[in-house]
């Protein structure tokens, strides 16, 4: 038996959200659905990576007053994960905001936001 | 009257049978040089194999020829799956992907 | 190098001046004269910066990579980890790859803003930005940056395809952009898994790592960390199972537009596949992965040119195609197979540059590029036709020109490793990209025209002429004196391949 | 120093059930905006195990990121152009 941890948590709802967000894309035929899909997907990355930088037992890597250096470095959670999701949230806005205006473009220019409508294979 | 086939008329039937329906016969040139190389290429991926094992090589050889007369004109098949559709696209990236994991940790 | 390695001031510049090109170009949007002034100007100075810097490193926290007494790499077990050298490389090799992208960046400038686009300021600052990713990619030496640049540069990517302005373009554009949610998460992934594993963000520190600690149980994450990389390699470069998405972008958007897409897609894959390479080449099954994935984009790509109906197209999967042959040399991960490889990207980039500036010069012939229609241009622009089956020689690898010289160095490095089916293949790659081209040729210019309209002529720019001489005679002084580019590559390609050969 | 670990265990269970409920919840509505909100309230839960995980920094931005701006965008869509998934 495993002993479940904040940790294996992370992993667990990371999977589900990375595999529901595939799933979404890969299923889902509206586009906004497919963005919010995109959406859950980059969430689950960016639990992923939080996840694998915790610490058990650890502490929050803020050093407060009081704490030895020593001991903080052998107990904060680490910080460059947090680093790689931050840039990875601003990343995801961007993305998603550039999406959401090429839907609407398309939109504009076919009148549905169906994707087996809009982004169909075609021949040339 | 029984007519007479010659067999340049089979060949000929046989390879108008690509382009048939498109209504734009100058493309058959692309088709035929289209299907040739990749009869070629599947060739050479399945000699590929050797690599690995020189005897599950030749099999494969043999079925990939036996698959090639089975799917006759490959170049339609090839342009099907080559469609643009995203779903199509992102479900053969899945698959790739699964299919390099297995392979490394297998070769481990 | 007794000294202390300096902080090299001119390298950041290669990425600052681009992006605040593009601020400065987008605030001042549709005024056409400044816009080109200030852009020819900054790809002027841009390439100019190149030829001069001298070589070195810039890093931007921690401590260089090398170490003055030692002449070693920062790695040191007895140091506490979470050092963040993050930096910039700049060598001979990136000094080549970087003059060749400035020098197109200054002709598909000249060439944009003298015609075709309107709203110009937002598309010129795309074009530069795409040339900054580029140039991050193809200097960097730590993770954290090249994983920015990937997808700063996928980004950009759809904003340059969205600038031609058709629904084509948009549907390509969104497509592409949905995969950077693939790609972009799986580099993020395996940048954390090696962060994780090595406890370096530098790519040298993190392999001195890997190669000097058993790693046991835990070198199982490194595969699937192979596996995310190969997943944003082949996003970034188009390989195998995206091609049908790249080539979409490649043929939607302004030939001129397609000469910076493919010249910074083909530099990415270079310099990630050289990451690749320097990071998991020594594990088992990774090279053959590599060489699958080329051989099989080689071959689809081809096949597919063949069978397209219009030139624009068949230039497009040709592209998709002349990828993979880059990426087979360095898979091969020999020191010929390397220099072929980076070789056949340079070589790649000018004359497919000279294509794309032809299929350009068509759009002022009436804008038909469907090769449904005969339009015996040869008669009207003999200049045209001189140029463009000049570069398709160039481009099957017929000898005078430079598209011979890397090919035939890719052909006997896989022959040399033991592999002659490649080497058949490329063959068969080059013989048949003539075909392929020479078909919609023959349907545009050569062949009488079927209907007696005549075709409407604009004045085709003074540039586009420049820049298409220029670059025809690129080709054949790079064909006929190979050592110019060769003794650039030959010094890091020895230095990449070094550790197998040990 | 104050133990959280075992009352955040207790909270990263609840928000493990509540991600994944409110991603699929998000993704089988049929009104897009109701969709666009739950994928907000996602994020909330998402925000809260960031700071189980001990990066209370990144539950921050992700709150604001996730509840305001995410949705927002996709609402801005929604209102340029329908607001109910056809058939």
């Amino acid at each position: 038996m495993i002993e479940v941890t904040i940790q294996l948590l992370g992993f667990i709802a990371a999977a589900a959200l990375v595999v529901i967000g595939i799933a979404g894309m890969l299923f889902l035929d509206n586009l906004i659905k497919k963005i919010i899909a995109f959406t859950l997907l980059s969430d689950g990355v960016n639990l992923l990576l939080v996840a694998l930088g915790y610490v058990e037992g650890g502490v929050v890597p803020i050093l407060i007053p009081g704490m030895s250096v020593s001991e903080f470095a052998a107990r904060a959670a680490l910080v460059f994960p947090v680093g790689i999701v931050l840039t990875n949230i601003v990343i995801g806005v961007s993305t998603t905001a550039i999406l959401v205006a090429l839907a609407i473009m398309l939109y504009r220019r076919y009148g549905t936001l169906k994707a087996s409508k809009v982004l169909k294979g075609e021949r040339r | 009257m029984v007519s007479v086939e010659t067999l340049f008329d089979k060949v000929k039937k046989w390879i108008s049978s690509f382009v048939v329906g498109r209504g734009y016969t100058n493309m058959m040139t692309g088709y035929m040089t289209g299907e040739l190389q990749s009869l070629v290429f599947a060739l050479i991926l399945a000699s590929f194999f050797r690599i690995f094992s020189i005897p599950l090589g030749m099999i494969l050889l043999v079925a990939v020829i036996a698959g090639i007369f089975y799917f006759a004109p490959i170049i339609t098949t090839l342009e099907k799956e080559n469609s643009n559709d995203l779903n199509r696209v992102l479900f053969w990236v899945v698959i790739y992907f699964a299919v390099i994991i297995a392979v490394t940790l297998w070769g481990r | 190098m007794s000294a202390y390695p300096s902080n090299l001031w001119s390298i950041p510049l290669l990425v600052v001046i681009p992006i605040l090109v593009a601020v400065v170009v987008n605030l001042i949007y549709n005024r056409a004269r400044l816009i080109k002034v200030i852009s020819l100007a900054s790809a002027i100075c841009l390439a100019l910066i190149t030829l001069f810097s001298s070589y070195g490193y810039h890093w931007f926290t921690g401590q260089p990579a090398l170490r003055p007494e030692t002449l070693t790499f920062t790695f040191d077990p007895g140091l506490p980890a979470w050092r963040l050298a993050l930096e910039f490389y700049f060598g001979p090799l990136q000094q080549a790859m970087i003059f060749i992208m400035s020098l197109i960046l200054i002709f598909v400038v000249a060439v944009a803003t003298s015609g075709l686009t309107k709203r110009q300021g937002p598309y010129m600052g795309m074009i530069f930005l795409l040339y900054a990713s580029a140039a991050i990619i193809i200097m960097v030496n730590d993770f954290y940056h090249l994983w920015i640049a990937v997808e700063i540069g996928s980004l950009v990517v759809a904003g340059v395809v969205v600038g031609s302005g058709t629904s084509v373009s948009h549907k390509a554009a969104l497509k592409y952009t949905f995969f950077s949610a693939l790609s972009g998460a799986g580099l993020a992934i395996a940048l954390a898994l090696i962060l994780g594993l090595t406890g370096y963000p530098n790519i040298s520190d993190a392999i001195m790592y890997i190669q000097s600690v058993n790693l046991g149980e835990m070198s199982i994450i490194l595969y699937v960390a192979f596996g995310f990389f190969v997943l944003s390699w082949i996003y970034a470069g188009g390989l195998a199972p995206i091609h049908p998405l790249k080539s979409e972008v490649y043929g939607a958007s302004f030939p001129h537009g397609t000469a910076m897409l493919q010249t910074q897609s083909k530099l990415m894959l270079v310099a990630i596949g050289i990451v690749m390479l320097r990071v998991f080449g020594n594990l088992p099954f990774v090279r053959e992965v590599m060489l699958a994935i080329s051989v099989i984009t080689m071959m689809l790509g081809v096949v597919m040119a063949l069978i397209q109906t219009d030139f624009r197209w068949i230039l497009a999967y040709l592209i998709v195609s002349h990828s993979g042959l880059v990426t087979v040399g360095i898979s091969l991960g020999t020191t010929e197979g390397l220099v072929g490889g980076i070789f056949q990207a340079i070589n790649d980039v000018i004359y497919m540059t000279v294509l794309l500036l032809c299929c350009e010069a068509l759009y002022y012939f009436g804008g038909k590029t469907s090769t449904r229609h005969s339009l015996g241009l040869a008669k009207k622009a003999p200049w045209l036709g001189v140029a463009i089956i000049l570069g398709t020689m160039a481009a099957s690898g017929i000898p005078p020109f430079n598209g011979f010289q890397s090919e035939i160095i890719l052909i006997q490095a896989s022959l040399k490793a033991g592999l002659p089916e490649v080497a058949a293949v490329i063959l068969m790659v080059s013989v048949t990209t003539f075909i392929a081209l020479f078909r919609a040729i023959y349907r545009l210019f050569l062949k009488p025209p079927e209907t007696s309209e005549p075709i409407v002529e604009a004045k085709v720019p003074m540039v586009l002429h420049v820049g298409l001489w220029v670059l025809v005679a690129i080709t054949l002084i790079i064909g006929i004196y190979p050592n110019i580019v060769v003794s650039f590559i030959t010094p890091v390609a020895e230095a990449v391949s070094l550790p197998w050969y040990l | 120093m104050i133990e959280l670990s075992s009352s955040f265990i207790v909270m990263a269970y609840v928000m493990v059930v509540a991600i994944t409920v409110g991603a699929v919840a998000a993704l089988l509505q049929k009104d897009l905006l109701r969709a666009a909100f739950i994928s907000g309230a996602e994020s909330i839960a998402l925000a809260f195990f960031f700071q189980a995980l001990l990066a209370p920094d990144l539950g921050l931005t992700q709150a604001i990121v996730g509840t305001v701006l995410l949705p927002g965008i996709i609402i801005l869509g929604i209102f340029k152009t329908r607001r109910t998934e056809e058939d």
